[in-house]
């Protein structure tokens, strides 16, 4: 059970990171896409949606590939800083990033989508600069799909497991996440510390998300009731 | 001073068990990671910093060998595994139990996948030498490895399983069959450290392949293999 | 201000005005019809039509610094409205600038605490111009941006953002469909139709296009002229049209410059010398032409010097007064 | 229609409101000054104030079916504006009824293919009122649901709404901040400040109200009677108001009723008995009382038999004419 | 290869049905808790949420014991329908429906949020029905999330795998999807047919999901771009 310590630990500062870095890549590329007009742009989204397709573990082998030192991502990572992609921490971050970017990267087009162009009209012209008119009127305006994006790929790196399983190795302390930890006490049979481990789990991502979603409650009763 | 050992699900038990003795008598610290075979195989082949595969077949040590990763004197039979079957019906089966069963099957039978996992090959086997396989097929289900076809058991949604041995080994209505039903189930390891972890890892694999361990190997439901040439 | 505007996109209506209006003008009041294209033309000055050419620049600054209220005044709804006006100053010029003189000029300064998604569509409007406010434009486009605001608050409010203008030269254009509103305080005016600027320059000579050549209602004239001396008993103002004494109320007069509005409609003519009514002003002028209306009504054209004045009156009261062209008269409306 | 709505929230201002008005009146006016309630009164009407108590009853109905026009006009983006008004009248009573009355009444025929995100303010607001008619209720309210429509459009519109209302006996409510396309148009009035309804019923008596006890402005009082034998050379109605022959153009009046809005300050007054000015309606009336409203302006109120009228006059006519309180006057105005 | 083809028609099969059952589920789901205003909405909306925590096999396992004729769901499913509900398709519809919610719920109850209320109001006023409003008024005007909710549901599904490998049981042209054909390619070291077949599923999915989010773009584009 100290093993499961150490792997809730690590699934945490998996999940936080990896929700930040989605967060960080999803919002401008959603935003893009928004605004974007083109032909290809379902194609575009389509692509986006990909990593879905594939089965996480199949979605693991191809990244295993992509991560080997032969590959040019890897040989290029190992130059960079001295280490492995594969069976790191960083290769996790990596795969749970491009395995959860559909569930970011949608609902936050979708709110960029119906997002009235005039309170960006408006913002634009009272001087808020690009960065200014994100910070202080796009994103407050679509929190509710910020919450969604955010709390759809938080619970999905926590449950990430076979591209984990895949590049992770299932080391403890590195690569060994809760989901393989909870896998691993199904597979030998221990059902006991695997239910513990899995309501453990499922009550500490309740209270999480909870307080997650209890973000979008405050001010959003009042914005849709009124005629004006 | 630490090894890194990657072992099939199937024979991860027992090993963690010697590598604490293993531990306790050299000092020698011995990491177990875990997966299935072929997970593993994929691993080691792109990279993971494994120095002993324990597979739980031979096809993927052979494999390792033939992609030229590994030399033929690091791949060694370390048990033979064994056959078992499993139902609910009768407190002490035996093989006619199987065959009443499996002439007119009324529920599912689970075996493991025969393309994926070498005892779900055994039990092909086993169904075909008595002559079954073709009144069973339709009524199989595949577990993906032997413990999920064990968990397809013990969740009771199936009643007759065939699968390892060693993981029902002293349950009620499980009997082992025997071992000429089918081809012996050689489970191979493969010795994939280089450099100065090389040594390590064979003074770990001796210790596998010593008395001291296989003569414990029945009591894990496998059968010794004869020590390492 | 200085703008040539060019939109031509597939699939809309065209678009095509240049106007120039002068320095000393801080209130440009713009008019037309439903759909001629008055929004449109707002937004290209903004900036906010990417397809159309457009070229602004105010006397203020080359490339000024333009703000367009919406006709939905597009508060940020997860601000208060406080708060919304906070933003807008902090990116202005004057990020310092106390925000009490936006809140008095648009009546709002009971809003400050509500929540933007609180408020009555006159309350917003009110507060959407304060926010407009607050970012200190050069130019401030109003696209009917205070129809939902009873009138005595809405020329108050006119009046006030006149004043501010001038004395901090920014310039204002207001779209409206209240045409008397415009004629009051507009500086200059301009009249769209169909996509184009048909008319624009001096008020009294746009009222005169809109009365004559539209169909467009009201028929208004401007009589407008430099203060004369007060009379002390009294706080209207005296000025001198074509050398005759008028009076005017002081809301809409700037400076030395008394302006008077005139619904032809409140025009009425005899022919008598002396003064036995409460019509206040008697303009003595002569009848340049009698157009009819409709079977009920005529259009007098009146002129003295340059000023033009437009009367409507029924073809019963012509026909009692004998009425025709050339005819000198005198033209009695009340102070307003 | 009747109605009686209580809304006491915490949070927001307390709305209280019982009125009654007579089946005859087709055409109600509501207004008041911004933030009074009076879309807050509307929407409890139509049942989508959640916490108010609202009883609401048609004469056509017990259980009316009610529509509101928002000032938004919120017609769905997803469709064309022929779709939005085929939507309203599949759901109607009479789906089987023609949508030209409606666009007709509404002008905006031309406007049938366009997709309704793509209208302009005012082309959007005929198209939502079109679309309301379309669902053919027992009561429509409009909530300042014609503010960019221009004023001749507008009136257009109004006029012909109320023949149509009259005819299929609908009643509509009207709230505008235009008060004398209220008066001229309303059949009753009433008048929300602060969350009550301070005066409701006939539009005399509420502009009686509106012009006596409110700061409101403007100030506009109601003649009307029954029509008289009319002059052929003229198209003019002839009525009898209190025994005095009076002209009003045709377009606001209705049937043998006819109706005269007058603007207290279009109103002049004078002791003579001829009429020797275009001003054709001459109203023999009393001076009751003069109230000043500022150093500029004093309001008479004049009254011949039930019928009140007001000036607005300049201390400087008052002081020149010498009239005092008890005086017998013409007042005269202009048909309109 | 041609167990892949059967493979492939089960795939679509079981997405299909899936992502239908979950638009069912979910609009409805959604639409009530957009509306619904309680201080234990976020602690609803993160259980809806939870199936994404647990790891698609734990997930899978815990399904297993709920499918078994031991349970009350096993058991009310056989005296029903006289089958099993594991390693039947219908059992796959179950888990894969459990799996993909969140996808579903989340991106339409954004969407939900952000309706302007007054729509509904006056679509209500002009008479129709709750069932119209939803079909011509509000489905219509959600539709970006719809197709976010369809997109993610379905590319879920396809490459859903964990629930389906634990509760399958892996029987051709029952329970043998892709994605468990493809782990099996990758597991018994059949990379060349491997990687056909992950091409083939990228391929196929690309240009459904293409047409797919192809629906998004037919009027959208002016919907925002004007000022009235
Ligand atoms: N995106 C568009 N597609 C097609 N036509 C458009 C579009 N935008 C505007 N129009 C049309 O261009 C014309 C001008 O529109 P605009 O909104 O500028 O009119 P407006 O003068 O502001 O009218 P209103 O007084 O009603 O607000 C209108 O006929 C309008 O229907
Ligand atoms: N949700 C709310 N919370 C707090 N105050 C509200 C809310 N809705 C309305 N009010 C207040 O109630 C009052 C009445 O609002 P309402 O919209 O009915 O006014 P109105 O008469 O229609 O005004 P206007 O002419 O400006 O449209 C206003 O002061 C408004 O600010
Ligand atoms: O342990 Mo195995 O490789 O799944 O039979
Ligand atoms: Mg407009
Ligand atoms: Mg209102």
């Amino acid at each position: 059970m100290s093993g499961d310590w150490t792997a809730i630990w690590l699934t945490l500062k998996l999940a936080v990171i990896s929700s930040l870095i989605l967060m960080i890549i999803a919002t401008p590329l959603a935003w893009w896409l928004a605004k974007w007009q083109h032909p290809a742009k379902p194609i575009v989204q389509a692509v986006i949606a990909l990593p879905l397709v594939l089965p996480p573990t199949v979605l693991g082998f191809y990244l295993l590939l992509a991560f080997s030192p032969q590959s040019w991502l890897g040989s290029g990572w190992e130059s960079l800083t001295g280490g492995q992609l594969a069976f790191s921490f960083a290769g996790l971050v990596i795969g749970s990033v491009i395995y959860s970017l559909p569930f970011a990267v949608q609902p936050l087009y979708a709110g960029f989508v119906q997002l009235d162009i005039k309170y960006l009209e408006t913002a634009g012209m009272l001087g808020l600069s690009r960065t200014a008119q994100i910070r202080r009127v796009i994103l407050p305006m679509v929190k509710p799909h910020i919450i969604t994006a955010l709390g759809l790929a938080f619970a999905h790196t926590l449950g990430e497991f076979g591209v984990v399983l895949m590049i992770g190795g299932n080391i403890p302390g590195e690569t060994q996440v809760l989901s393989i930890s909870l896998y691993d006490h199904v597979e030998s049979l221990n059902y006991g510390q695997a239910h513990q481990l899995a309501i453990g789990l499922l009550i500490f991502s309740l209270i999480l998300m909870s307080l997650l979603y209890r973000l979008n409650r405050k001010g959003r009763d009042a914005w849709n009731s009124r005629s004006g | 001073d630490t090894l890194k050992v990657a072992v099939a699900a199937n024979f991860a038990k027992p090993l963690e068990q010697f590598a604490t003795a293993y531990n306790e008598k050299t000092g020698n610290r011995v990491i177990v990671s875990k997966a299935s075979s072929g997970t593993l195989y994929a691993q080691i082949n792109h990279g993971a910093d494994i120095d002993v595969f324990l597979s739980a077949d031979s096809s993927r040590p052979q494999q390792l060998l033939e992609d030229g990763r590994v030399n033929a004197s690091d791949v060694v039979t370390y048990a033979i595994g064994r056959l078992g079957y499993i139902q609910r019906s009768n407190a002490s089966p035996d093989v006619e139990t199987l065959k009443t069963f499996a002439l007119a099957p009324t529920t599912r039978l689970a075996i493991a996948n025969p393309r994926l996992a070498p005892y779900g090959e055994a039990a092909r086997q086993a169904l075909t030498s008595l002559v079954l396989w073709q009144h069973v097929s339709g009524a199989l289900v595949y577990g993906n490895n032997v413990l999920q076809v064990y968990q397809f058991y013990q969740s009771g949604n199936v009643d007759h399983a065939l699968l390892a041995w060693s993981l029902i080994k002293g349950e009620p209505g499980a009997v082992q069959l025997s071992d000429e039903l089918h081809q012996p189930i050689v489970q191979q390891l493969a010795i994939t450290a280089t450099g100065a972890d090389k040594a390590a890892a064979n003074a770990f694999v001796d210790y596998l392949l010593s008395d001291e361990v296989q003569t414990q190997l029945p009591q894990w439901g496998y059968q010794r293999t004869g020590t390492r040439e | 201000m200085e703008f040539k505007v060019r939109l031509n996109t597939q699939g809309r209506p065209p678009l095509e005005a240049t106007a120039a209006f002068s320095a000393q003008s801080v209130l440009l009041g713009l008019t037309g019809p439903s759909g001629a294209g008055k929004t449109t033309l707002l937004r290209a000055l903004a900036g906010l039509e990417k397809c159309a050419q457009v070229n602004v620049s105010s006397y203020r600054r080359s490339s000024p610094r333009i703000m367009m209220v919406f006709s939905e005044p597009c508060l940020f709804p997860h601000l208060s409205v406080e708060e919304n006006l906070i933003l807008a100053r902090q990116y202005s010029a004057d990020s310092g600038a106390s925000l009490t003189t936006y809140t008095a000029l648009c009546h709002c300064e009971h809003l400050l605490g509500r929540a933007a998604v609180s408020l009555s569509s006159g309350e917003a409007q009110r507060v959407a111009l304060a926010r407009a406010l607050a970012s200190q434009p050069d130019i401030l486009l109003i696209d009917e941006g205070m129809g939902a605001i009873d009138s005595a608050t809405r020329r108050a409010i006119i009046s006030g953002l006149k004043q501010y203008a001038t004395k901090t030269q920014l310039q204002v254009v207001l779209v409206s469909h209240d045409i008397s509103d415009l004629a009051l305080y507009a500086d200059e005016l301009a009249l769209l139709e169909a996509g184009s600027l048909v008319c624009a320059g001096q008020v009294a000579r746009v009222l005169g296009h809109y009365a004559t050549e539209t169909s467009l209602v009201p028929c208004l004239s401007l009589l407008e002229g430099k203060a004369t001396d007060p009379d002390p008993r009294y706080p209207y103002h005296r000025f001198l049209c074509e050398g005759q004494v008028l009076y005017a109320h002081s809301r809409a007069s700037f400076e030395e410059h008394v302006r008077l509005v005139v619904d032809a409609r409140q025009v009425s003519l005899d022919k008598m010398d002396v003064n036995q009514s409460t019509l206040v002003n008697a303009f003595a002028c002569q009848i340049v032409s009698m157009d009819t209306l409709s079977d009920a009504e005529l259009r007098v054209t009146l002129r003295q010097g340059d000023t033009t004045l437009y009367a409507i009156i029924s073809h019963l009261s012509r026909d009692r007064l004998g009425l025709t062209a050339g005819d000198a008269v005198t033209a009695r409306f009340k102070l307003c």
